[in-house]
């Protein structure tokens, strides 16, 4: 017998010495499964659902949250979407399963279909929408582009060189439309509070590659983000999932510059760099998550396809709106004074969720998606005056005229 | 050369082997106590994930394991190959994505019913890898470029292209993997129970088989061992070195590439960024824990996956980073290696006066 | 001109984990080891780094945990090569898994928050001067350290005593045995400086160019990337650092170009790698000869300037028809051997 | 300064390689130190001067025990050798070279060494440049400063070791003149390590000789060669006969070949070879021997030229189709080139074996492998790694892996770091395979063998290739001439 032999031998023996098959069942809970694209405390998009979760476990008395995060082929090849929702549900008896990112989409229709008993929500895709889901899977994501629309604004408020740089993830309908709202509100803002010319408003989109850094793979956030400072650029948004923006901007200002930057999708991005973060457009699911939660348990959870708009009431009331805005310190009161002005303003123009059922109803209303608007190749999309309909926002298909940045891959 | 009584040997052997598994537990230990856990939990949890808990065998979950043995397996017995040959093919993750992503092409330009296409999938995917293997070793034997740095460098140029294609060309709305194939285009599993490829799972079978007769029993097989030893040399007594190099990344390419269609035409169903997902690291890793004894790859690797497979459950019910299946992994491997080195030193000294040397002949630096 | 200074102020920050980790792998190989580890050790030592600073609030505490990490990696691998006869490569890639798991598991707590870092310290005057102030002289202390490295490694290595005993371990131990350096030792003592100095660029990134710790970590990649710099610098710390600023600043002008042209973003990404793979070509005895061949003759001198930084090649350099001093210098500078006893093992008899 | 060692023993293995030697040197003196390869002489040279550790015995400075324990402390006390192969560092320069070991502040003071090493070296009569690398050296300089670098630092006892062998008569001469000057007017002590008898007879007062690791006698010069021959051999040695065969067809031929190499050019080489030929190449290291057997092997392509083999013009073509024209090479590294380190010797006969098929058939292999041990009387087993063989055993088994009979055998150093015993051997080998129509073309640094064995030679000299005139006439006196560059002339020739 050789040595190596002799490993595996012992090996197996460790695993039957420490195996004990005692797994308990809780009494009178409600369990629900969580998954989650990137890990759980990423200050972006992840820990916004987790910390959704939370609120949903504080809320209603017996639920329990269980969760898998960083599910992505890279950090776990080893299992599959459906694996996990196995897991959960026979070992941890969840009734409900979140999940929370585009790249499950296919596979969450795949196994809600296994599972006709298990209630399914799948975050931002839009199977309940064209009609491809099982009765057991519904759809539910914010309306961002209210978010955006004001993130684009502060930035405008605030920029001295009139130059924004917007750090963008990968190239599709959703990042195209988030981008093309930020660039509406910084354009309407830096001519209607500044009295610039939008023509002099430099909007550079330079996109990443992916949701996150992927060394190696990506560009780099830090990198890029400098880079659009060297450049003259004095605000940085970011677009995608992590806060490299905003430490940057807070280790530039640091060194005495100018510099501000707008992070994404976590009401606490701001933390890294507090003094030069002008506001964050965050996610908020509690809300959403505690009506699907309850709804599940009460046996009236209904299929759906939802485009939640913010509640304009206050934007910072996690136990009502999906889709929020948090001032940042770097915010001057006479410019937070103005973003509150802007917001009222679109407070006015907004009609609310956005369903399966309304979706191509006339005058639904995105904010500032009102023509007259061509996209960068001159195209038009909407006359003066006229409505962009919500469907050709949700797919839109290039980026809009005026700023810089590729519209797609190729 | 004075020899070593048989029952000597054993006794080290198994002084090793005890040592070092004891030595890595106790680290791994440490390190879950040093985040908090209770290592006990830990391996609790490992092995429930795995289907074995309770003493029966949880057959769904238990295929979690046996298809990620299959990848991982491919894998293995294509470094088999390359390190036999001396070749430090850690490519091995670039010819598995350029081998999931041939399979894609495939599957979505061509029509063709399932008896034919799957093969015809695989064939690409065996391809792709093949020539992303090539590659590399057309860079070494070439360009003199060595195959770390090479393979390093197609590594992350086939995943930019990977997601090049999933963002760009091929991708649907998200932008996160490719629309889902056609259910003729995938390898389906054998039953409800046993959710495993039938198909993946013999062609591993017949992969390995003929791998190991061909590296032991064949003139081939020895024209590479000579080379891995001693390129030089092997030159010299007349064996092709350039093209058995060229021919080793090729077949490790190939088996590799065939491990990425089993990603995705059967893991996943589609592409994804990333899909080979550090499965040709752990290749190396289990090549290097068994060394040349082929037999054991196998085993090793069974263990392995489920040591990975475990270790979903435990982010689910510990909430402990997945990062911690590596960490046994390497930790294993290392100790394992170092206390070969030590044993070899003890039997050294207790041969003292008339040891010649136990040195070990330079092997090839990493830089050629 | 002030754009342009700014980011090649930004290129040299940069370039700085680079730099230094790979002057760090520089002398280790140069006394004969190969720390292939690079890619794990940064990772785990940035990791450390970040979370001793953030634990202690001290960025220098840190720092020493960093180069602790490095240096504790670089000795595990001198001892299995020296002590145990095992293979430096294979103890190095497992190591290279093993620290980058480790780095995960252990800072999984610890991710995207706010730490201490090093500040930003113009230097007085200098940072005033036009052009050069934001290029060179402001930013933070361990880039300046970088400039300070470099020199310093140049002078030890080529100009004392400290330096011949080190050059002639790597290149001659039998040599340096026979003239007193005690030749374990002196690879001990440089494995574990090198092996620092990359835990240092680790901490680099954490405490300073890329400020705090994520998953997954900023700087994966990068060892390798450093590994590849060292062969393409012949192993010599000026070309060395030469390598590293040149990539550093061909990553940026790919993402520059992202902004202005049509170019895919596919191929933006891939420029490093690309990059990485033609560099190491160019190095590579032969390639020059074989481009040659290929090469329209009137394009020739291309390839001859290509191979200023590559091997000397049946196509003799310029080195050859310098006479004098200048030649001796040029061709100390240009030389791509390997260190003679790379990878070995050395013992007395 | 006087040195003694007394009563040295030192084993490796099972070969006693010192045998209880007792030695004394006075200072201002020239030894000899005689012995066949495998005497014990360099293992004594090297325990003295702290390469070694001896298993017993003790070495006495002016009288006094001294500890040797590294070549370090052997400086310390006033003993330094010069190894065979200079022990330098190839990209140093001579500078830093001369400099590295001397103690010193962290900051060498260049100048100041400088300074001295020019005039150590004028003092010798040496001309080398503190600039050069060492690597442009040739064996001769570097051997020159090897000295320049233990006089500098005050060693009384010098050793050299076979300081003669590969440099050219015009070096010796320098050398020779150099160690003269330092024994008599410096006093210093010299130890002069050969196997060659004429060199000790122009150089040495005394010679010790040593045979099979014992000191077996000691005179004062000057004696009759015959009598030192009696000792190093313990027999007179009858000279190999010189068989005359019938030469062939031509085996090999270049035509107008020119070689490059970072170091030598060959330009416009013709070389016509026929069955049963021996042809020596000589020449310093590195003057051009190596480009021109690797070139008609196949393993370098030349420049310009054609190389035919039987008639089969093989230009440019690879290594292995020389192989298949039947052209056997036999490389002076033999784990470096030749054999496979790890692989066992019925492996090895397996790979070569052009019968077996794509399955091996391993009866077969052991049987052949049995049967070529037994054959070429070598000591080891089937299933022995060939790395655990002596060197002799090991240059046996590349003989027998050779093919049965080659159209060319090109050898470099066949006899390297070989006793007498597997020396002769092995030429008895080479010479039954020229005999059966075997052209043979062989280099060797050692200038007997070239003179006993060839029935031409050619010298090479940077690339400058000449043809003695006749080869069984000329002696080693004359070949040392050429090969150190010196142009032949009637008078030399005859």
């Amino acid at each position: 017998m050789t040595r190596r032999s002799l490993v595996i031998l012992v090996l197996l023996v460790a695993m039957l010495v420490t195996a004990s098959g005692s797994f308990a069942q809780g009494g009178e809970e409600f369990v629900f499964g969580m998954i989650l694209v990137g890990p759980h405390n990423d200050h972006g998009w992840s820990e916004a659902h987790y910390t959704a979760g939370q609120y949903v476990e504080e809320m209603i008395p017996g639920a329990r949250m269980v969760y898998l995060e960083s599910l992505n082929a890279a950090d776990r090849p080893e299992t599959t979407l459906e694996q996990v929702v196995e897991d959960m549900v026979s070992l941890e008896g969840a009734k409900l399963i979140l999940t929370t990112s585009d790249e499950f989409e296919e596979d969450t229709l795949a196994v809600a279909a296994k599972y006709p008993d298990v209630t399914f929500i799948n975050v931002s895709g839009d199977d309940a929408l064209t009609g491809d889901a099982p009765s057991n899977l519904g759809n539910v994501m914010g309306a961002m582009e209210w978010g955006k629309e004001i993130a684009g604004c502060a930035a405008a408020l605030a920029t001295e060189t009139g130059s924004i740089g917007y750090l963008g993830p990968l190239i599709n309908a959703e990042t195209r439309r988030l981008a093309s709202s930020v660039y509406l509100g910084a354009r309407y803002c830096y001519e209607n509070y500044r009295g610039m010319d939008p023509a002099d408003l430099t909007f550079t989109v330079t996109w990443i590659g992916f949701w996150f850094n992927i060394p190696g793979v990506t560009l780099d956030p830090t990198e890029q983000s400098n880079l659009f400072f060297d450049q003259g650029a004095d605000v940085v948004i970011s677009g995608i999932d992590t806060t490299e923006a905003v430490v940057v901007a807070g280790e530039r200002a640091a060194r005495g510059q100018a510099v501000w930057a707008i992070p994404y999708d976590y009401a606490g991005a701001c933390a890294e760099a507090p003094e030069v973060c002008l506001g964050v457009p965050y996610f908020n699911w509690g809300p959403s998550y505690v009506q699907i939660v309850q709804s599940v348990m009460d046996g009236t959870w209904e299929q759906g396809w939802a485009w939640t708009a913010p509640y304009w009431e206050d934007l910072t009331d996690n136990s009502k709106t999906p889709v929020g805005w948090v001032n940042g310190e770097a915010l001057s009161p006479e410019q937070a004074a103005q973003l509150d002005e802007f917001i009222a303003m679109l407070a006015e123009s907004g009609t609310g969720d956005i369903t399966a059922d309304n979706i191509d109803d006339e005058g639904l209303s995105l904010g500032l998606w009102v023509g007259p608007l061509n996209l960068q190749d001159g195209t038009p999309l909407a006359a003066e005056g006229e409505i962009v309909p919500p469907r050709s926002v949700w797919y839109l298909e290039q980026l809009l005229e005026g700023m810089t940045g590729d519209s797609s891959a190729q | 050369m004075t020899r070593e009584s048989i029952p000597a040997r054993r006794l080290i052997g198994i002084g090793v082997a005890v040592g070092s598994i004891a030595v890595a537990l106790l680290l791994t230990a440490l390190l879950i106590v040093a985040v908090n856990a209770s290592p006990r939990d830990v391996f609790d949890k490992i092995w429930e994930g795995v289907g074995l808990a309770g003493g029966r065998l949880d057959m769904p979950r238990f295929s979690g394991v046996i298809n990620f043995w299959i990848p991982l397996m491919l894998v293995c017995t294509g470094l088999l190959v390359t390190f036999t040959a001396g070749l430090w093919n850690i490519g091995v993750e670039g010819q598995m994505v350029m081998g999931a992503i041939f399979a894609t092409w495939v599957a979505q330009e061509v029509s063709l019913p399932s008896v034919l296409l799957v093969p015809l999938e695989m064939a690409a995917a065996a391809l792709g890898g093949a020539l992303w293997g090539l590659l590399a070793g057309v860079l070494k034997t070439r360009g003199g470029v060595h195959e770390i740095f090479g393979g390093v460098a197609l590594n992350n140029l086939a995943n930019i292209f990977g997601i090049y294609l999933i963002s760009g060309p091929w991708g649907n709305q998200g932008g996160q993997a490719t629309p889902p194939f056609r259910e003729e285009a995938l390898l389906l599993p054998a039953s409800s129970e046993f959710r495993v490829s039938l198909v993946a799972l013999v062609m591993v079978g017949v992969a390995f088989v003929v791998v190991v007769m061909a590296l032991r029993g064949t003139h081939w097989g020895l024209e590479l061992k000579a080379l891995g030893k001693s390129a030089r040399s092997a030159l010299l007594l007349g064996v092709p070195t350039q093209r058995n190099a060229l021919l080793a990344m090729a077949i490790c390419g190939l088996l590799a590439g065939i491990a990425g269609s089993i990603r995705v035409l059967f893991t996943y169903g589609n592409l994804r960024p990333l899909v080979s997902g550090g499965i040709g690291f752990l290749g190396v890793l289990v090549v290097l824990l068994t060394g040349t004894r082929a037999l054991w790859a196998p085993i090793v690797a069974f263990f392995f996956a489920a040591i990975m497979v475990g270790s979903t459950r435990l982010n689910i019910a510990l909430q402990l980073d997945q990062s911690l299946a590596g960490v046994v992994q390497g930790i294993l491997v290392l100790v394992f290696i170092l206390a070969n080195g030590i044993s070899a030193r003890l039997r050294a000294r207790r041969q003292a006066p008339a040891a010649e040397a136990a040195s070990i002949p330079p092997k090839e630096a990493a830089h050629g | 001109m002030d754009e342009l200074s700014r980011i090649l102020g930004s290129v040299v920050a940069n370039a700085t984990p680079l730099v230094i980790a790979s002057i760090g792998e520089t002398i280790t190989e140069r006394v004969g080891v190969i720390n292939l580890s690079l890619d794990g050790s940064i990772t785990l030592a940035a990791m450390l780094s970040f979370v001793v600073a953030y634990s202690t609030g001290s960025a220098a505490a840190g720092l020493l945990a960093g180069m602790l990490a490095g240096m504790l990696i670089a000795l595990l691998i001198v001892v299995a090569s020296i002590e145990l006869r095992q293979d430096q490569v294979a103890v190095g890639f497992v190591l290279t898994m093993l620290a980058a798991d480790l780095a995960q598991f252990l800072g999984q707590n610890y991710t995207r928050r706010p730490g201490p870092t090093f500040p930003t310290v113009p230097v007085p005057l200098l940072a005033e001067v036009p052009f050069l102030g934001n290029f060179l002289f402001n930013h933070n202390i361990l880039i300046y350290f970088s400039f300070l490295l470099l020199f310093a490694t140049w002078y030890v290595m080529y100009r004392t005593r400290w330096g011949l005993a080190l050059r002639a371990v790597g290149e001659r131990p039998a040599t340096a045995f026979a003239r007193g350096t005690n030749v374990n030792r002196t690879r001990y003592l440089y494995a574990a400086l090198g092996g620092a100095l990359v835990g240092l660029a680790g901490a680099s990134y954490s405490l300073a160019i890329k400020a705090g710790w994520a998953n997954p970590p900023v700087m994966r990649g990068d060892g390798w990337i450093a590994l590849a710099i060292v062969i393409f610098g012949g192993w010599h710390p000026v070309r060395v650092a030469f390598g590293a600023y040149l990539f550093a600043g061909l990553r940026i002008l790919a993402s520059t170009i992202q902004q202005t042209t049509d170019f895919p973003l596919v191929l933006v990404n891939a420029v490093p790698w690309v990059l990485m793979i033609l560099t190491l070509l160019m190095v590579s005895s032969g390639a020059v000869d074989w481009l040659m061949r290929f090469t329209p003759r009137r394009l020739r001198w291309v390839v001859r300037l290509l191979a200023l930084f590559g091997v000397r090649g049946q196509e003799e350099t310029a080195a050859s028809r310098t006479p004098g001093r200048l030649r001796r210098v040029l061709r100390n500078f240009l030389r791509s051997d390997p260190p003679g006893a790379l990878g070995s093992t050395f013992s007395r008899e | 300064m006087s040195v003694e060692v007394r009563n040295i023993h030192k084993r490796f293995g099972p070969v006693h390689a010192n045998n209880a030697i007792s030695l004394h040197f006075e200072d201002g003196r020239i030894y000899g130190i005689l012995g066949e390869n495998g005497a014990g002489k360099s293992t004594l040279m090297k325990i003295l001067s702290g390469f070694y550790l001896a298993d017993s015995g003790q070495i006495l400075v002016d009288g006094r025990a001294v500890s040797v324990a590294s070549p370090e402390g052997a400086i310390r006390a006033g003993i330094g050798m010069l190894q065979q192969d200079p022990l330098d560092v190839g990209p140093f320069t001579v500078l830093e070279n001369f400099i590295y070991g001397q103690p010193g502040a962290v900051r060498p003071d260049w100048d100041g060494a400088r300074a001295q090493f020019v005039d150590l070296a004028g003092r010798l009569g040496f001309t080398i440049s503190p600039n050069t690398l060492i690597e442009d050296l040739s064996i001769a300089q570097r051997q020159q400063l090897e000295i320049i670098r233990l006089l500098a630092f005050g060693v009384r006892l010098l050793i050299l070791d076979e300081p003669t062998t590969g440099i050219s008569a015009e070096q010796k001469t320098i050398l020779f003149e150099a160690l003269k000057r330092l024994a008599r007017e410096d006093g210093l002590t010299v130890l002069f390590v050969s196997h060659k008898l004429e060199d000790v007879l122009e150089l040495c007062d005394e010679v010790a000789v040593l045979r099979l690791g014992r000191l077996v006698g000691q005179a004062h010069l000057p004696v009759t060669t015959n009598a030192l021959v009696a000792m190093m051999f313990g027999q007179e040695l009858a000279p190999a006969s010189r068989s005359d065969v019938v030469l062939g067809d031509s085996m090999l031929e270049v035509r107008e070949l020119s070689l490059t190499s970072e170091r030598v050019t060959i330009q416009g080489c013709n070389l016509s070879v026929r069955a049963g030929e021996v042809i020596g190449l000589a020449g310093l290291d590195g003057s051009g021997q190596e480009l021109l057997t690797r070139a008609i092997v196949g393993l370098r392509r030349p420049a310009a030229g054609q190389v035919c083999v039987g008639g089969q013009d093989l230009t440019g073509k690879h290594y292995r189709e020389y192989l298949a024209a039947r052209v056997c090479f036999g490389a002076a590294g033999r784990l470096e080139e030749g054999l496979v380190s790890g692989l066992t010797l019925t492996e090895h006969f397996a790979l070569v074996d052009p019968e077996q098929g794509a399955w091996i058939d391993w009866e077969r292999a052991r049987r052949i492998a049995s049967e070529q041990i037994a054959h070429y009387n070598i000591y080891g087993r089937p299933e022995s790694p060939i790395e655990t063989l002596s060197g002799g055993n090991q240059q046996r088994v590349l003989m027998a892996l050779m093919a049965a009979a080659p159209r060319l055998l090109v050898l470099e150093h066949p006899t390297r770091g070989l006793d007498v015993e597997s020396s002769r051997w092995i030429w008895e080998q080479i010479l039954a395979r020229r005999a059966e129509g075997t052209a043979v073309v062989f280099t060797s640094a050692d200038l007997d063998e070239i003179v006993t064995y060839s029935d031409r030679i050619l010298v090479f000299y940077a690339g400058q290739i000449s043809e003695v005139p006749d080869a069984r006439r000329t002696t080693v006196d004359e070949l040392g001439h050429l090969i150190g560059g010196q142009r032949l002339t009637k008078e030399s020739v005859a």
